[in-house]
């Protein structure tokens, strides 16, 4: 999974939009958005309204937390907690990234709310690595991540779970050797075909 | 199938919304919702109802290492709905703001489909025997794989055995026992997920030590896929 | 793309149990001479140490009776680092490309029970390690540092990172030509170059029928 | 057996070193490879025949560890050509995804006749699973690759390939080195075989 599935995914998240035409409401299978009034304000997936901002035929209101004051605190509360801090919108990258690069002018002072939720990220994602290092050498094959959003869990995907899955397979391989000394060899595929099992299908022909 | 297709704003703009809904057989609703108990009206299930189920579907069946259960009735009703409001739209301007919105939108149901299909697919194709093999154990109602699947399963299998047949396998000696079974490639159940609960689960084993977990509404874990394999197969967590 | 998980067909774990372990031979094996390259006799003689490879060893029960395994003195030395938790630094390819998974096979033979935890405590110890250069593209791209899992694990980070960056500047989601194709235009160049001017190349592989159903 | 053999499996194992080597599209099917090593099975089996019947016949079982090490590698020989051909297959089924169901002129000699066969199965049994999704309703696979981000896109041509008939009956003329503003999904199958370049 590329972060373009994760972009797909996170353009289902509604955002308002000020369109400068007027249209009935069209009844997606999604769900049915508009009317649309010009001048007015509607709620409409992202995709739309990345799509429409394309064709300049709205602005983009950027959500509530898509402001300097408010990114300052959630980053200030990041570097506090231990833990992961609920984010505003759990498809915050996605969403920043989209209205960002689509309607830079319908956002004040996007340069700086750029830097800042990069911020955000890069400070959740070296916590994500600490946590990792502490989960794995704490013997664990479970670890809890709440609000960890989606390209967050994307950043140590697939190494943090294919590594959890080497590491548990020499752990059992580690324990069933010590519990059983006398084990046959084991072989890749499963079947314990020892020495002494072939005896009677050798030769068969 | 019978199906009367939802109407789509193109030809039916004053439709409210939750009109918009698929009139499906009561057997196709339940289907889903699981036959507890066996009253004939069950609920009617929407459009809107029938993608955010295949939109789980999908991902779940990106992150399983397994092939999950089929979904071809919903995957049946959607495929429908956008063969119907193509139908509808094709007298439609192409720089209509409704025919470009609704083509976005279908585009991305198709989109889904395809990339759900495809995601089966390469499951059937890497362990064909072993799916086929444990499908023979299930009631008709549980079978992973849908019939089109099956039959092309079928089809496949037998391919590889003769391509390997004329090349090798025929002028090797005989196999032994054990042999084919050996041979059967079978997913790794142990792979590690990243889970989200739908609902509050109570005692979710998480470890080879039988350590017990609560799992609350909303949580993620990753976690070893066989120990909340049960919990994806009956909706009350989904793969992240 | 799927995890290490090897299976009967897998390439990886055919090549890891070709790999050579040196044996003791106990008894007298008739007609197994030519196991020992550096003997003349029709049989294997006891006292004799013979290199076997994985691929039999693993059908030998733990205490059968003909051969002692023996445990190869790369797990013994890295038992320090492991204990003091140092392993990162080594250079776990130079010891050996495959050291996880030989050491796995090798596991049950080892009566001292150590190279199940040493492989075990090892990766556990790196998996850091590799989250960070996989962050960090060039750096500490040094050869032999890591093993085949290794690697594996931090090119699949390294592709995550890309992905990510690519993201970052928008250019991640265009439709691109196939992978196949494109080396395979690539050589069809190579020979068009190499061949005679003006050669014929109305008869492209993919100019014809292009239906894709 | 004389003392300069290798140990058994090596040609098997060689066969796997060298396709691993190769690139990503086939190299020619190795028969003299695959002969050796079916060779060596057949011959290791018939010894082993032969002298098991002095095995079942005696209390003899000074023979047991050479029939054990020689069963072990008639196994070894067998996944090693097995394994060979699995991943040939793996290779033979990415062409159908990415030529689509011709193979290319120039590939084809590489590959073996039951693997041609194999190929047009393959691309048979999938043409027909494609139709019957759905009830019958049908689904191209090979197509929407991508998350889908806006209907049209701008591309480049890279070959002359000339007419293209669109879905409602307009025809664009493809000649090298046009750029062309088309219905993403229709094209998505032209930039994948390399004729369009899909550009901002």
């Amino acid at each position: 999974m590329d972060p373009s599935i994760i972009e797909f995914i996170g353009e289902k998240s509604m955002i308002s939009i000020i369109p400068n035409f007027s249209n009935e409401p069209l009844h997606l299978v999604y769900g049915s958005v508009g009317p649309f009034r010009a001048g007015f304000p509607v709620f409409v997936p992202l995709w739309l309204a990345t799509h429409l901002r394309k064709q300049q035929k709205c602005r983009i209101v950027p959500p509530e937390w898509m402001e300097l004051e408010t990114l300052e605190e959630i980053k200030e509360e990041e570097k506090r907690s231990k833990f992961f801090t609920k984010m505003p919108c759990e498809h915050y990258m996605v969403v920043a990234q989209l209205v960002m690069s689509t309607a830079p002018d319908d956002v004040p002072r996007c340069e700086e709310l750029r830097t800042i939720i990069k911020d955000i990220f890069d400070i959740r994602e070296s916590k994500l690595r600490t946590s990792i290092d502490a989960f794995i050498k704490g013997e664990g094959t479970y670890a809890k991540l709440d609000n960890l959003t989606l390209l967050e869990i994307h950043s140590v995907r697939p190494i943090l779970p294919y590594s959890l899955d080497h590491i548990a397979r020499y752990q059992r391989m580690a324990t069933a050797s010590q519990r059983d000394t006398s084990m046959l060899g084991l072989n890749t595929t499963g079947s314990a075909s020892g020495t002494g099992s072939m005896s009677n299908s050798l030769f068969t022909q | 199938m019978s199906t009367r297709e939802i109407m789509s704003d193109s030809e039916n703009v004053e439709q409210a919304p939750n009109e918009h809904e698929l009139s499906t057989e009561a057997d196709l609703a339940r289907a889903y919702e699981g036959d507890d108990d066996d009253d004939e009206d069950a609920e009617p299930i929407t459009a809107q109802k029938v993608l955010e189920i295949l939109e789980t579907a999908w991902t779940n069946e990106m992150f399983a290492p397994e092939l999950l259960q089929h979904q071809s009735d919903m995957l049946e009703l959607m495929m429908s709905q956008v063969a119907h409001m193509e139908e509808q739209m094709k007298d439609l301007d192409k720089n209509d703001f409704r025919y470009v919105v609704h083509q976005m939108e279908l585009e991305r149901i198709r989109y889904i489909m395809a990339s759900y299909l495809r995601c089966r697919l390469q499951k059937i194709e890497a362990f064909t025997q072993y799916i086929i093999n444990q499908d023979a154990t299930y009631d008709a109602a549980d079978k992973r794989l849908s019939p089109e699947e099956a039959k092309y399963a079928q089809e496949f299998a037998t391919n590889v055995d003769e391509y390997f047949s004329k090349v090798a396998t025929r002028y090797m000696p005989n196999q032994q026992r054990g042999e084919a079974e050996q041979r059967i490639v079978a997913p790794n159940l142990m792979s590690h997920v990243f889970l989200k609960a739908n609902v509050a689960v109570s005692g979710v084993i998480v470890g080879v030590d039988d350590e017990e977990v609560d799992l609350t509404p909303g949580s993620q874990h990753i976690i070893p896929y066989q120990l909340v394999a049960d919990l994806i197969q009956k909706n009350q967590a989904k793969l992240i | 793309m799927m995890n290490y998980f090897p299976n009967y067909y897998s390439i990886e774990d055919i090549f890891v149990t070709q790999e050579k372990v040196e044996c003791k031979v106990n008894t007298r094996l008739q007609r197994l001479g030519f196991l020992d390259a550096g003997a003349e006799t029709e049989d294997l003689e006891p006292g004799r140490t013979i290199n076997l490879p994985l691929w039999y060893i693993k059908e030998l029960k733990v205490n059968n009776s003909y051969f002692t395994i023996g445990v190869p003195d790369i797990y013994k030395n890295v038992h320090k680092a492991v204990c003091e938790a140092e392993t990162t630094h080594i250079e776990l390819g130079r010891l050996h490309p495959y050291f996880y998974e030989f050491g796995r096979y090798l596991t049950p033979y080892d009566r001292n029970h150590v190279i199940g935890r040493i492989i075990f405590e090892t990766l556990r110890q790196r998996v850091r390690h590799l989250l960070d250069i996989s962050k960090n593209d060039g750096e500490s791209k040094r050869e032999h540092r890591l093993d085949n899992i290794e690697s594996k694990l931090h090119e699949a980070g390294l592709r995550t990172n890309t992905q990510y960056i690519n993201w970052l500047q928008m250019s991640g989601n265009h439709i691109r030509i196939s992978q196949l194709v494109e080396e395979h235009q690539k050589k069809r160049k190579r020979a068009e170059r190499s061949d005679d001017e003006g050669g014929d190349d109305t008869d492209t592989p993919t100019s014809k029928k292009r239906s894709t159903m | 057996m004389s003392r300069s053999n290798r140990m058994f499996g090596d040609n098997a194992f060689n066969l796997l070193k060298d396709l691993q080597r190769s690139s990503q599209t086939i190299p020619a099917f190795d028969d003299d490879g695959v002969r050796q090593v079916l060779e060596e099975i057949k011959a290791i089996f018939e010894e082993n025949v032969a002298q098991a019947s002095n095995y079942n016949s005696s209390a003899d079982r000074s023979l047991w560890p050479l029939l054990n090490y020689r069963h072990a590698a008639l196994q070894r020989n067998k996944r090693c050509l097995l394994a060979y051909l699995y991943e040939r297959m793996q290779r033979i089924k990415a062409m159908r995804w990415e030529f689509g169901p011709i193979i290319p002129n120039d590939i084809k000699p590489a590959l073996c006749e039951p693997e041609v066969q194999f190929f047009n199965n393959y691309s048979k049994s999938l043409a027909a699973y494609m139709r019957s999704v759905g009830d019958g309703q049908g689904i191209d696979l090979t197509g929407n690759l991508r998350p889908p981000k806006s209907l049209y896109i701008e591309v480049r041509c890279v070959e002359n390939y000339g007419k293209f008939e669109l879905d409602d009956g307009e025809v664009v003329h493809l000649r090298k080195n046009s750029q062309h503003y088309l219905p993403r999904a229709q094209v998505e199958p032209l930039v994948r075989q390399g004729i369009l370049q899909h550009i901002t």
